[in-house]
């Protein structure tokens, strides 16, 4: 048991796979000497060479689309995009070619990439730093979508990911880069596209990943001194979802809020809650509500706390829904 | 755009071998002769194929017509370990490769979206996304590298990639990029772009104001421009880049001059935006014609050996056609299978919602059997 | 009043756009000479010449980034990106460019860049041909998307996307483009950005746009004659959404079937059923039923008509809905 | 990487002038002596903004230490009528554009993304997504040429737009893809490629193996080098390049060839990455100092003309301290309002539902006023 920093946790999980697995390589734009703008591949190009853990010209496109080609050649290419905002320019290599190479192919070519994105706001960036495009992703088929909210997560997430046959987009909360946790590297790690449940509670079922399940937690310790019991869900699989661990609380609280940085409208909260309404309609006291973004760009970074979700806004959604 | 500059040319449009400086075709005339039976199989796939589409039993077509020569001269020129990315339209470079021609109709028919193993054959899938498949080429090329199979000298071993794409495609940002990585990490990738002039109505003036070959100058590796309705020609340039490419020394561009004869496909009406003047000018320098010029004039070779091929040619034809229409439409719920080399639950629960779904109506009417 | 089908509708909307104001510009891969491989331009490059009728080179991203650069220069650009699948190379330029334009320039750079995507398959067509990206656009704030069904909207809408000063993505059924409408083109059109009601009924109400809108009134024209009464409303506007209409409507019927070709994991169909269970929670029913594409990448054209909604997916949910 | 090519340089590290066969400055020593302000001012904004952001008053700062030379020397060949497109760091050119370097730290500080008017002051907003704004800058020309805005003789009248990118940029799609439109439809545009070695920490040759004023001739428009720590060269190739566009000659590529003094910005740690022998070596090129000498040695310019320099950045120090110090945070509430020209319903419903959430803190505890 050890305490570690969600980053060093990521860097840890990289070096075993690495460790494991030499078809493991590492790319992106200042990904070597640098360690990546967040030290997240920090020392990895010192203990394993620059042909493993390779500085990229500065094109998203070709980091995936070359990772492409590396991944029919048998290695399994772990991709790093600087920020959120930086990886549109891969989209089309992302949507057309690594989600789909495995169905054009009827199967024959599996796509084992991991796309690595920091995303999420909150840390005082300039514009394009702080996006959520989470949503996008978890919409096109054939990716799958996971995102972790601690290091201990983040530790094993980032090894199944790279173990995991198909292509997944690993979205890290950048703001909690620098948060410390447990970490057991003896325990079983849950399954990768698992959700689970974080706190129990009684009156109403808080949902959340990435980013947004710290500030949840904190909501609902807020909540109790209150009197209102909330369970908190970290849902860390976008895509495929994981949700019957959501229906059974649901069946339960008969009440679900659900909390994303990104943009309510066809946000991953969307999903949810139609989902939810369909599988616990009957037991549903309230709608689903949704607590996200607004229908604007991120705002510049000095307003950001006021746009982002916060304790106060999760908490107003509990009471909106507890009141119906 | 300024005057056209000189290409690589080995066999004239008459059927004359002329002399190059810098590259000689090395092989006989038997040689020739089998390249010879390539283009005209080639060609004879192409025919029977847009004949499918026409009687419907394609959904569209993309023919090669006129592009045979670059298409067999370059793929005949690479070696077994040597990985093609193509385009839609490399036909003849997939009968190289080894591809069952009726495998290819199954894209274009609408049954599957690729039936060869890319993997087995080292041939990539169609790729319809413009110049996508460059940047697969270039990764492939950088694992080429990791694996140790370039410059070892060992002429099994060492391995170069050919990234297959068209004039329109060079003005892809993924084209582009595709060409500094190849250059940055000196990858064995060669770039082979078949200039048929146009990129569906557009003439290459819409691409580029200067000849194609001389893009690569500005990324820093050789580009050169070759004949490409020279089947000797696009062999020799292609195999001294792949050479090349082995050998450590990185990539190049070969841009081969030809001319897309057909339509850009079956659903094309060329007539709406050229003149049929450049065709007629065009066919006098048919790919297949001068090596059938050569082939009787200089290798001796008579009648018999063409209607061999002719009747070989018939015979693929046939078969090609009857693999087509014998192609049995897919299975909706197989779709479901082949998303994820790992199958979530809930696709699974998907597809065993809409087989439930469908058997309402199996149990009915028998509709969806 | 004549008639006329969608794809000529479009063309005669783009003609009068153009007549109307010179800084009209249209712009795309084979727009002139060959008139769009659809032919919706068909005779516009030989009207209005090759300066506002312009064949671009084979670069998607080139297409929406430069005309960032003519809006700026007070241009009003309409691009027409070939097929759906080729969307992707612009991405970036669309959801960090063209979307953010006018917020990060605090209201300064208007864009009024209408961007025109043959959407959706039932065409027999090949890989990327057939594909239905609207949710990732209508998740992005800044942009307005749109879809026409039929051939009078194709013709007021395409002309008010134009007029608009903000960007538009304008959505168009490719597989409905030979068909006939009447266009009457002295009536006075409906706002670009509200939905319609376009049949009227009481048992169910039936949403869609773009392609299955035809579908649905199919399915309402065959459930009427089994005795149930489809309301069919077509969306038009996917972002923003003009729900008040479909809440009227959901208030008298108490159930409701979405219909969309997309995926339905984040389809447009997740929002507006999120939207309407919050809207409306009392008097639902049943759970808003989503009718839409699984999640797969789009199948190979033999057997898209059993992967594509239909009159009897249609239907089905209806039954179901109505089962509740 | 091969040999380093000659660039064109006019005003030697030592601050004396040299011949170029091609290119002259045409200017007079008071125009120098004004660029030298210019210089020095900007440099002075750039101290300030980093101290500032030490301070916490800023975000972040992408300093262009070591690069004045190139922004003020290509800036001031600018007509008013020309148009620049630039990256986060051309603050002298933002200068020489006219832009208050007050309200270039807005984007820094976070209180918006841009707060000037690039419709008024021909100067874009700051693009943070490596090399967008070279097509915009190519689309912007475009429309240039649509208006008649070339080639007509008249100064006032005829338009050049200048595209700044950095040297990592030189591998986006999007810069290549600018390259191609701005050649094809030869748009009166110039590419400003500020070569500084760095592109975060990964050095130049992560993105060519050749020099890059060389990628040019790939796509049929001139290239050239010039010392981009010359401010009279870089005046020289701008002016031409500018002139050459405007007269309907089409695109150029200038590289001009300098070095990153500071950090990538005030975030980044350049120890980890480089030696700082590099960094010695460049400081004996300093853009500034040359200058200083050749004024001093050559335009007898005595110790007053530098001193009043020095107190009138002091001045602007102060002032750009206080006007940063001043600037307010937006409203949140503001931002609905800028996303559309035409607000739609549902974002006026979702500002007044934030309104009245926010009331009820107000009247709780005034806690979000
Ligand atoms: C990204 C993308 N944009 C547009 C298209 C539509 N399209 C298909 S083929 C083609 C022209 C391609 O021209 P070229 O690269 O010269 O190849 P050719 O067809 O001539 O072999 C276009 C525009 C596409 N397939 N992909
Ligand atoms: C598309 C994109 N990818 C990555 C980044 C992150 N990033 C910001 S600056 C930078 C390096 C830019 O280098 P260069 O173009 O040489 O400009 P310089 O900073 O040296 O002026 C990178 C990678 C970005 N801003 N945009
Ligand atoms: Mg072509
Ligand atoms: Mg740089």
């Amino acid at each position: 048991m050890s305490t570690i920093t969600l980053a060093k946790a990521l860097n840890d999980g990289l070096r075993a796979s690495m460790e494991g697995d030499a078809k493991v390589v590492v790319m992106g734009e200042d990904v070597g000497k640098l360690g990546g703008v967040f030290r997240v591949t920090d020392g990895l190009q010192k203990d394993f060479g620059e042909d493993r853990v390779i500085d990229t010209p500065l094109s998203e496109s070709g980091i995936v689309g070359t990772a492409v080609g590396l991944a029919m050649r048998d290695y399994r290419p772990v991709c790093e995009i600087q920020f959120d905002g930086f990886v549109y320019p891969a989209y089309d290599q992302i949507v057309s070619q690594v989600a789909k190479l495995h169905f054009r192919s009827g199967g024959r070519l599996p796509m084992p990439i991991v796309i690595r994105i920091p995303f999420g706001g909150g840390i005082g960036a300039v514009e394009h730093h702080s996006e959520s495009p989470e949503a996008q992703f978890a919409h096109t088929a054939g990716l799958k979508v996971v995102a972790c909210s601690n290091a201990a997560d983040a530790y094993w997430m980032i090894q199944q990911a790279i173990a995991c046959d198909d292509p997944v987009v690993f979205l890290e909360p950048k703001r909690r880069y620098w948060e410390k946790a447990n970490l057991d590297r003896e325990a079983a790690p849950a399954p990768l596209l698992s959700s689970k449940v974080v706190r129990d509670g009684t009156d109403v079922t808080v949902l959340a990943y990435g980013p947004m399940v710290k500030t949840c937690l904190e909501s609902a310790i807020a909540a109790a001194e209150g009197g209102t019991s909330i369970e908190v869900i970290d849902l860390r699989t976008l895509s495929p979802l994981d949700l019957e661990p959501v229906y059974a609380s649901v069946r339960r609280t008969g009440r679900v809020v659900v909390v994303h940085e990104a943009v309510v409208n066809l946000g991953i909260g969307a999903e949810v809650a139609a989902r939810i309404t369909e599988q616990c309609f009957y037991a549903l006291e309230a709608p689903v509500l949704r607590v996200g973004g607004f229908d604007t760009p991120y705002p510049p970074s000095r307003i950001e706390e006021e746009y982002l979700p916060d304790l106060d806004r999760v908490l107003d959604a509990v009471d909106r829904s507890l009141a119906y | 755009m300024p005057e056209e500059p000189e290409f690589v040319q080995l066999l004239t449009p008459e059927g004359e071998r002329v002399e190059h400086p810098s590259f000689a075709f090395d092989g006989d005339d038997e040689m020739i002769a089998s390249m010879y039976r390539d283009l005209v199989l080639t060609r004879r796939i192409d025919t029977e194929a847009t004949a499918l589409q026409r009687q419907g039993e394609l959904g569209i077509w993309a023919s090669l017509l006129g592009q045979e020569a670059a298409q067999i001269g370059s793929a005949r020129a690479l070696r077994p370990q040597d990985f093609a990315f193509p385009t839609y339209r490399e036909h003849g470079v997939a009968w190289c490769k080894g591809i069952d021609p009726v495998a290819l109709l199954s894209l274009f028919r609408g049954v599957d979206q690729g039936s060869w193993n890319p993997l087995e054959t080292n041939f990539g899938l169609y790729t319809i996304v413009i110049g996508a498949q460059t940047l697969h080429a270039t990764g492939y090329a950088m694992g080429v590298q990791r694996d140790g199979a370039v410059g070892t000298g060992d002429d099994d071993r060492d391995t170069a990639v050919v990234a297959y794409f068209g004039d329109g495609a060079t003005s892809q940002g993924d084209v582009n990029e595709a060409f500094i990585w190849a250059s940055v990490f000196n990858a064995p990738v060669v770039f082979f772009c078949q200039n048929n002039q146009w990129a569906i109505s557009e003439p290459i003036d819409r691409q580029t104001r200067i000849p194609l070959y001389q893009r690569a100058s500005g990324f820093g590796f050789p580009g050169l421009r070759v004949d490409g309705n020279d089947v000797l020609a696009c062999h020799a340039v292609t195999k001294a880049a792949t050479q090349r490419a082995r050998e450590g020394s990185g990539p190049t561009l070969i841009e081969a001059f030809t001319y897309r004869m057909g339509a850009h496909t079956t659903s094309d009406d060329p007539t709406r935006y050229r003149l049929s003047g450049d065709l007629e000018r065009w066919k006098l320098k048919d790919p297949l014609a001068r090596v059938h010029a050569y082939l009787t004039r200089h290798a001796g070779l008579a009648e018999d050996f063409f209607a061999d091929i002719e009747a070989e040619s018939d015979v693929l034809a046939h078969r090609i056609r009857e693999g087509c229409v014998a192609m049995a439409d897919p299975h909706v719920l197989g779709i479901f299978d082949k998303v994820y080399a790992e199958q979530t639950e809930e696709l699974a629960a998907q597809q065993a919602g809409y087989a439930a779904y469908l058997d309402t109506f199996e149990t009915q009417t028998g509709a969806h059997a």
